[in-house]
């Protein structure tokens, strides 16, 4: 539709660089159907499933901070078969890829997963970086070796391409991302939510049920740009950055530091025009490529890092 | 961008029982409270959760919550004592459109007579002809008939078993009334499966007829996706929780709606 | 002046648990001097000097995002031997105690430094948590052993309180803490500026001229909030909060998840009056303790974790 | 908490020889950038740094920077051709008060002459009495007298050795021209120590002086402390540049500034 938007990630072809972050919406698959529609986002990812139904956390399990949110959900999801069952419902007719967020806690439900889901999946994300909840995300992801194996699984499971989110809280991100790549995930996404929480004065007690919950939004986005800016540098794989993308400064931003896509999530909620701020970006980033003389977004990917 | 991190404090003053299963919170808030009719708030005790909940009464510093026991949430807040606190943000949502021209009917079943009061209130105190219809399965399952004789509040009661005023339902009585009276607008809380066949009559007859409508909210602000209402994609938290029936009607509405993990289930009420 | 808000930390006797954080507005003497009649500031914490002088980055060193700042100051400062000199001569008559942030690379700078600067101040704050200077703060931080070896020499050439400054950039914050204690640490600052960067979309550069930076402020405000919360229920020694406070709201949270006192760097330029924050916070803080019930702040620290 | 971000891109339109240590850059910026007279920016090239200027034109979509290379930076930006970029934040810190009743006497020092010249304009536009005197060592170190020439202003030129001018230093010029005529107030930019022997004279006379300070500048932003002006502890990026000379007098002003690792050095100019 706007051919100078088109990209490329891990062999997907997107007609647009804007991505639904996970778990943002739900992606319901009604919903999914609807962003579908939208000619600016490129690819819708669906939120984090597990093996299991999974109920979430008890309320409240989200803190609003104006610059960004707290979040812990616990990941609610109905399981993956149920999931999948679901998408099959959405995914005819659905113009743009459908790549699945998957939470395994261990390289056999990744396997089972991946092979189930992958008649209705065009990808697999592979959530290693939940902040909140336990033996997953961020457990996994920072244990090496069992991230290895889950990736691995997930590889060896589907011919599709496959992406690694990662977790900003680590001291060694980098190495993180390596051991993704080097079992096998096509793709990096950087980066899931930052630790935090909140106290309410009054009630003088944690907010989050969860007590912990992860920072989204306009808060994070500094932190994401230094770390695709740093894996751009470090590995070889491609890069969809996501983090505190509210307009197309910030989608650019992540471009220039290296990002081949972006995901959004918090700015839907937070903008005033819900997923119109697709729209938004989209037409920032195309009148930013004409001014400055670009024919594709291709052209500034990683334009950051170059001495001019 | 508009931080909603900060809860109200609010105090019990008085817990008033309604029914068995259902109580009003009498709370007196630590600062003056914005809330249009039929907009909600997220109620919260430290350990016991947080649901939303659609107020009753507000007048100033006072604000009533009623509150049915449906699970574990919504019994620990029912049960306060007075001098216990609770804490609230908000607030959220689309209330009812209460400027369309025409005159009100409002059909409140259950709790949804308690949460339709401040509508009723506002209309009435603009001069706008209304009347109000509250219903429940027999007598004592009325909800907020006592408060609304003290508002002094011209209502007629439906119940199921005919113990009080018209005997059926409250789609029956809807039938009744307005096949002797015509009113322009339609506007009703209650359980949905109740709801749908209202706003179903209303299409009907050409009536404007507002639901509110009930699915899992958790974060209330848009963000988290729990609360849609499918096939539709609108969210129930920021969309809603009102909405005019001839928008949703078809839908999911009245038929099905997701657990707190998601699966799609039936609406059974 | 205001009984209510003494508080100790470490042995200091705080009349206020606001402190000024390490670096903001550089503390030149003449500053502290000023800053020191404040009767909401209960303790200067000085910028971070080094064995050598140090001219910082090249400009830009910093990035107003609104909503917090990343800096890539490089640690401008004289020096140690001057520095003292210079707080020589603001010592005297001085109300307050005087921290001394100090980032020594190695033991034996650490002795030196601390022989030296131990006429002047009343405690010491060591920095082993800047983002973005090499051989000094993180990478001295993350080493643990010689994060050991540092607090160990402040703590033999001393006899004042000593805090360590950790950073927010690494997995396992709670065993740098525990490290920092077990070495002599009196009390532990939580927390130093979290990684980020910005590319100015532009230009197409990193804005900083150090490329990676530090984020401070209000987007920072729920990582404290969380660290300090975790090293609360996690070592025994006390805790000094920092980072994002813009409010009193802010403060208490800290003090709630653990604080025994509490840092304000950006907030100081963030809002339009200043210095005068301190006193806007200070006087939030009062109208809140006495809403609540409390006599004084220190019937508040920690009580977040209490279950009531 | 207003973001500053966002650099404004300039393209470099012209570049103008002013002596052989000071050029003027004509920029055509990319929007319009809203300044007050004795403001400043920060000039921004990657790669090759950031220095705070107070530019000598502005209107609309033109700026010009008036900039003297005494190091790395200064001298990159000066010698740059049509066509380069540079990048600008701001509009920081206070201007002068040009809002004072009385006639106004302008007094710029080497690039001085250039960075007071929107102020000169801003009064003159107003109709209100004002008198410009701009100096230097001698004829070839005079600063944008021939873009004062071009814009019809009225100015009289002082010069060290007296080969364009008024002989003598322009403090000395200073108490020439006010032992004729009385103003009530003084602006100036230039060398610190012919800025403190203006504003003693004016402190003596009675008479209101406003001067703009340079000190090192790095965030620009009041937040690191770089710039204080001891023992004041005053900020030239948030509380300056522009001071009035009573408030400063006695203070570092004119005998000490920081250098880049915050020693307390001699002013030598
Ligand atoms: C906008 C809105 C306004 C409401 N106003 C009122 C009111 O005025 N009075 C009243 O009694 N009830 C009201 N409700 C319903 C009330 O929120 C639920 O009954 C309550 O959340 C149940 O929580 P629980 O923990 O007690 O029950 P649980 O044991 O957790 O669940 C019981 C059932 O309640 C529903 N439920 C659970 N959690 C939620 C949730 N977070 N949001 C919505 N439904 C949930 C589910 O159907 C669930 O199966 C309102 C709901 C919404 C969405
Ligand atoms: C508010 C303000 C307005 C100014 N307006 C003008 C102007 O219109 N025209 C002009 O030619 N100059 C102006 N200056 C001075 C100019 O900023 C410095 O000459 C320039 O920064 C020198 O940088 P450099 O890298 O070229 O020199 P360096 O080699 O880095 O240093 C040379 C000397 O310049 C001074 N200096 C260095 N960096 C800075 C800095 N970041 N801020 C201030 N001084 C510094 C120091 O005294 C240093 O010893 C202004 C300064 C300020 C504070
Ligand atoms: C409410 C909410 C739910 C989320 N759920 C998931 C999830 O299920 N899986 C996942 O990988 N990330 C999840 N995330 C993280 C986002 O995908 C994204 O990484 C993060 O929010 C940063 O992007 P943003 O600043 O654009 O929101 C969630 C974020 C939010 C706010
Ligand atoms: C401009 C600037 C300079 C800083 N310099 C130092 C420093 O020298 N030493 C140090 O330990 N921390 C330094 N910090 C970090 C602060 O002390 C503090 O830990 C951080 O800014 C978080 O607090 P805040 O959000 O209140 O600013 C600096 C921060 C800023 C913004
Ligand atoms: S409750 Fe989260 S989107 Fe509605
Ligand atoms: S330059 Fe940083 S405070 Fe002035």
């Amino acid at each position: 539709m706007h051919p100078g938007m088109e990209v490329e990630v891990a062999g997907l072809v997107l007609r647009s660089p804007l991505m639904v972050a996970s778990g943002v919406l739900g992606s319901s698959p009604s919903l999914i159907r609807i962003i579908a529609t939208n000619p600016d986002v490129g690819a819708v990812v669906t939120k984090t499933v597990t093996y299991l139904p999974r109920t979430g956390y008890e309320n409240p399990t989200v803190v609003d901070l104006g610059y960004g949110f707290l979040n812990a959900m616990g990941l609610p999801n109905p399981g993956y078969s149920e999931y999948r069952f679901e998408l099959g419902s959405v995914k005819k007719g659905l113009e743009i890829p459908l790549i699945v967020s998957i939470g395994p806690s261990d390289e056999d439900e990744a396997e089972e997963m991946v092979e189930e889901l992958d008649s209705v999946a065009d990808g697999f994300e592979v959530n290693l970086s939940c902040p909140h909840v336990e033996n997953l995300g961020v457990e996994v992801g920072s244990d090496a070796s069992k991230a290895s194996g889950i990736v691995k699984a997930v590889r060896g499971s589907t011919g599709k391409p496959v992406l690694a989110k990662i977790s900003p809280n680590v001291t060694d991100f980098v190495a993180n991302a390596r051991n993704a790549v080097e079992a096998g995930a096509d793709a990096i996404t950087a980066i899931n939510t930052v630790r935090g929480m909140a106290i309410d004065v009054n009630a003088m007690r944690p907010v989050l049920s969860n007590v912990y919950g992860g920072l989204s939004g306009k808060a994070i986005h500094p932190v994401a740009v230094r770390i695709v800016f740093e894996l751009y540098e470090k590995i070889k794989a491609p890069i969809v950055g996501c983090g505190g993308v509210y307009d197309w400064r910030d989608a650019v931003e992540l471009i220039l530091a290296g990002a081949t896509a972006v995901q959004i999530g918090s700015a839907i909620a937070h903008s005033q025009t819900g997923l119109k701020v697709f729209n938004e970006i989209g037409e920032g980033v195309r009148r930013y490529l004409a001014l400055k003389g670009f024919s594709s977004v291709k052209q500034i990917i990683g334009l950051a890092h170059s001495e001019r | 961008m508009n931080a909603s991190h900060y809860y109200l404090e609010a105090t019990v003053a008085s817990n008033i029982s309604e029914t068995s299963r259902v109580n009003t919170l009498v709370l007196r808030l630590s600062e003056e409270l914005k809330i249009a009719p039929g907009q909600f708030l997220m109620v919260w005790r430290p350990g016991d959760g947080e649901i939303p909940i659609t107020p009753s009464l507000t007048m100033g510093e006072t604000l009533c919550l009623t509150i049915e026991k449906v699970g574990f949430t919504s019994s620990r807040l029912a049960s306060l004592k007075p001098g216990e606190k609770v804490f609230l943000r908000g607030p959220y949502g689309n209330g009812f459109n209460l400027s369309l021209p025409g005159r009100y009917l409002l059909i409140g079943g259950g709790t949804g007579a308690a949460s339709l009061t401040p509508s009723y209130l506002s209309l009435v105190r603009r001069g706008v002809e209304t009347l109000f219809l509250v219903g429940a399965r027999n007598r004592e399952s009325l909800v907020y008939v006592r408060r609304l004789r003290e508002l002094g509040a011209g209502f007629q009661v439906a119940t199921d078993d005919g113990s009080e005023g018209f005997k059926g339902t409250l789609p029956e009585f809807f039938m009744e009334v307005s096949s002797r009276n015509r009113f322009e607008n339609v506007l009703t809380i209650g359980p949905e499966r109740m709801m749908v066949k209202i706003a179903e009559k209303c299409v009907e007859q050409g009536v404007s007829c507002q639901v509110s409508l009930v699915r899992i909210v958790r974060c209330g602000l848009g963000v988290c996706g729990s609360c849609v209402l499918d096939p539709l994609g609108l969210r129930v938290c920021v969309d809603g929780p009102v909405f005019h029936g001839e928008k949703i009607l078809g839908s999911d509405f009245g038929r099905f709606m997701r657990d707190e993990a998601g699966r799609r289930v039936e609406v059974v009420q």
